[in-house]
């Protein structure tokens, strides 16, 4: 295993000390693996969080516009419900919380225990359930659908409507028409490493990729021969439109690199996106190109769509400026 | 035979060991149908339980259980750290204030465990979790215990449900977890967890034998 | 080879179009790939370029605070002079035009002829050659120090300079004394393959990593087996302190990856070099850490240190709005 | 003999087949001590001159020259598109309204080509570059020429110039280029663009004796 590490078992604390030391603006607490803003502002507080390996999900997008608190977890691990309700705290100043859950069972049940814990204590606590990747079947019966990078838009969104003064409810309200207005698929040509363990989850053989694969090297829909730009922007298109109806709409759109595969990759992904859309007559209105929830060093990358009204529309170009996003 | 909380640490020191072995067994099991940490998740946890021995020896079983559930609970994470969490403080509230547990009361404890990972998790047996494990040991223990069986043939039986259980799920879809998002469900493959519980239940019965 | 590509011989013009597509307040010229502001503001032109794979470098920087346009090669391949001659005239507002080149032979000569070609043209042309690789022995007599990740200080000091009104003389003293107090120096883990080629340049054992690499994959100082993140930035930092003296001053420090190399270990870096850099004294001002000067999809990273002063600070903190850098 | 315009052409098309088919070993030689494109920024740009023949064979010796150079310089790339394209615009200059060459026209041409490099370059024979095929090459005719060799002599001398200048660089220092970033100074390996400027000026002299 090549890594730029000290300690494997230490990486999470390790990673946000260096985090902390380049962000002065936001404050570390370390053992609970908390990143918070410096300073409260009266406003509903936004929480998320979850195992680590997505970096910059999810510290890198605390800030003004954004988070108020990040929670980390242990590689591809859910944090513990005594971190998330510490971030909880962080978060709240006095006009209650919204937790934005990515949908894993893991960071369901720990969310859910904390959520509990902090209720216990008096604070007053919301959730939202990210679940946009299409690549698995929606079901309330089972897991269902992960969460995946789509989770970006709903921190942005959900973060300028707190920032605008609304009230949990009303910020709440928005994180689910966001939610409910976003797909997402990725798709993956090479394996990551857990630094504790030390070597790859999966492999793939040299001409081979796996469509639909999800952020923790999760398995996906099928596996296939090396596809071009033009044939991957196809197939997560065209999985992702047929789950939900864009046409005639205006949206957002998202290439997201898992982690080794480069910003030339995701332009020449991306223009084959923009070409696609195009011909379906769906409008775009903002692009975003780049690393912005990753699996380790995992090459690869995903697709996300978000269809936007002028309320949705208002919140993702309001500012932000947190260490990962700023508009 | 009473069970206390030297005892109990005695056993959890001989859980850590034979988990820190199978580091690559489980993380294989892990990988193939989740996301590869469920070792690792919980190998940390029981390392820092081992360290945390001295200290939790000294304390009543119900509070050794309640301190067992907050370390795993803060230092496993994932799924199976909130899982076993919940479960070892459902536990300790159950044992209540008896100094030591006989085998009646241990299969009180091991039910108050199945009863809060099926909360928590929301889930029931046949999802293809540690539950799968789990619930047939303590129906297989309270049976024994119900028939008059003595503790050796208690904890026999006990061990017997939770292998037989473990070995249940290679056949079973998953519902709950991550193996849920293979489109075949996981099936062909062990469940990582309910290996690890089954770990934990047999070592826990052989212990206990050598002792009675 | 795995990459997400359509043909390998269009990988820049298909990735452009793609940035262009996600960019539109930028302009594209395909067959000259350019990239250049969509509107000329009345101040001094500043144009970079190089070749191709090391993005977001170098279109990713053209905006309002730092270049006016930007010239791509092939994938590491200077662009030609007929290339460079239409980004000095869409820089051009009159005020006369700087080129920054980074300090290859091939660029050094492109960009040369290139200014001939337009001082021909009546154009006020001047340059400045970023040289901050101490992995290389600094010369006159031979090509010398390659321009590596420090170049992006250059971009957005001299950019801001030029912003704020400065005349070309004014601009080029400023981008000067950047270049005089800005050292870098690099490490990879593994190689990359020019799309062309299809075949990785060179190769590293598994538990081999090289120190002082360039971002071309020219050969370092040395190879050895993996270290850790602490002795990594120990080895980077200590080639850097024994080049230049940064005791008791303020720098800005640039920790950049390679582009395979994921955030959380570009952040476990930061934290040893944070570490050695308050031992010795030196007050860090402001803290970069991402993927700014990429090889491909090279595994590894860069250190970079500017020494700053009162005049240089302020340019580096004034606003930018890029592609690829927002301040 | 005369050289025109469809003659030079001709040779073009012979180099441009020459380089496609030694795409590994310059790619090899150029990954050894530079970064590796060499080959491909070549071949793309004799490539391109293939595709555009028909026009370039209508036109005089110096304009096709001229082109050549353009089109080299704008397709090539990298530090050899504009050695090359700078040589050949010297070179258009050089052979002045020339309807064709003699073999003393066309070695002022590669002089001018190669005093052109040297100062676009600024390197001199020596520095494990081009210019050191290219020189001797030079040097080589001229003497030929100067002694009144025949024609056959005299290609065959710049060709074996150029051949001895190529393997001359294996023991150089490179002063200009990538290669010298080498801690050794790529000592030990052919400068690649010394090599495909030998495959140019062999593929002239065997082009023209086979035509003389
Ligand atoms: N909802 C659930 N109910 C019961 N057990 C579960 C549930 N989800 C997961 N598990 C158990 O947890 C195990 C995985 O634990 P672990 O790998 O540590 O967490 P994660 O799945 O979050 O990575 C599974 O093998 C399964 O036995
Ligand atoms: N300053 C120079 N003068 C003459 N020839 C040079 C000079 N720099 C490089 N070369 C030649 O160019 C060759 C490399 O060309 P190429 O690989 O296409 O460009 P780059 O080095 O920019 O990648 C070298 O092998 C050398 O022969
Ligand atoms: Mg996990
Ligand atoms: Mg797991
Ligand atoms: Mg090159
Ligand atoms: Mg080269």
């Amino acid at each position: 295993m090549k890594k730029i590490i000290n300690n494997p078992n230490n990486v999470v604390s390790d990673m946000l000390q260096g985090f902390a030391a380049a962000n002065p603006e936001l404050v570390y607490f370390p053992g609970l693996e908390v990143v918070a803003r410096k300073t409260k502002t009266p406003k509903v507080g936004l929480v998320s969080g979850g195992g680590s390996g997505h970096e910059p999900a999810h510290a890198g997008y605390v800030g003004r516009g954004m988070l108020d608190a990040a929670v980390a977890g242990n590689v591809f691990a859910s944090p513990s419900p005594d971190r998330i309700l510490k971030g909880i705290q962080e978060a709240n100043a006095g006009k209650g919380v919204l937790l934005i859950i990515k949908n894993y069972s893991g960071d369901v049940m720990n969310f859910g225990l904390a959520k509990e814990l902090a209720e216990m204590n008096g604070a007053v606590v919301d959730s939202v359930v990210v679940k946009d990747d299409v690549a698995v079947k929606d079901s309330t019966y089972s897991t269902g659908r992960r969460g995946i990078a789509g989770t970006v838009f709903v921190h942005k969104i959900a973060g300028a409507a707190a920032e605008s003064g609304a009230e949990l409810s009303e910020v709440k309200r928005v994180a689910e028409k966001t939610i409910a207005n976003i797909r997402s698929m990725g798709m993956a040509m090479s394996p990551c490493t857990l630094p504790a363990i030390g070597k790859p989850g999966f492999s793939l053989a040299d001409d081979e990729i796996e469509i639909g694969m999800g952020i923790h090297g999760e398995p996906g829909i099928e596996r296939s021969s090396v596809k071009t730009a033009a044939e991957i922007a196809d197939i997560l298109c065209s999985k992702i439109l047929a789950d939900y109806d864009y046409s005639g709409s205006e949206v957002a759109v998202l290439v997201n690199g898992l982690g080794a595969t480069p910003l030339m990759e995701l332009y020449i992904l991306y223009g084959e996106v923009e070409k696609i859309l195009a011909a379906k007559g769906i409008r775009i209105h903002k692009v975003f190109v780049g690393n912005y929830m990753t699996s380790l060093e995992m090459a690869g990358a995903s697709l996300t769509l978000l269809k936007l009204d002028d309320e949705l529309k208002a919140f993702l170009d309001a500012p932000c400026s947190t260490p990962a996003l700023k508009i | 035979m009473q069970i206390d909380s030297v005892h109990y640490m005695e056993y959890i020191a001989a859980v850590a060991k034979k988990i820190e072995e199978s580091k690559t067994y489980i993380t294989e099991l892990d990988s193939a149908t989740g996301d590869g940490d469920h070792w690792a998740n919980m190998n940390m946890g029981f390392q820092k339980l081992v360290q945390s021995r001295g200290e939790l020896e000294k304390l009543s079983i119900s509070d050794c259980f309640k301190k067992i559930g907050m370390i795993i609970m803060s230092t496993v994470g994932g799924s199976s750290g909130v899982l076993y969490g919940s479960a070892y403080l459902k536990a300790s509230k159950a044992v209540g204030s008896a100094a030591a547990l006989d085998l009646p009361l241990l299969c009180g404890a091991l039910d108050a465990e199945l009863q809060a990972i099926m909360e928590r998790g929301n889930a029931r047996p046949g999802f293809k979790t540690m539950i799968d494990s789990l619930a047939p040991a303590v129906e297989a223990m309270k049976a024994a215990l119900a028939r008059g069986d003595n503790e050796k043939e208690v904890l026999a039986a006990m061990k017997r449900g939770a292998i037989d259980g473990m070995n249940s799920t290679k056949g079973m879809e998953a519902v709950k977890g991550r193996a849920s998002y293979q489109t075949d469900k996981g099936v062909g493959y062990l469940d990582p967890g309910a290996v690890t519980m089954c770990y934990q239940l047999e070592t826990l019965a052989d212990y206990l034998c050598c002792r009675s």
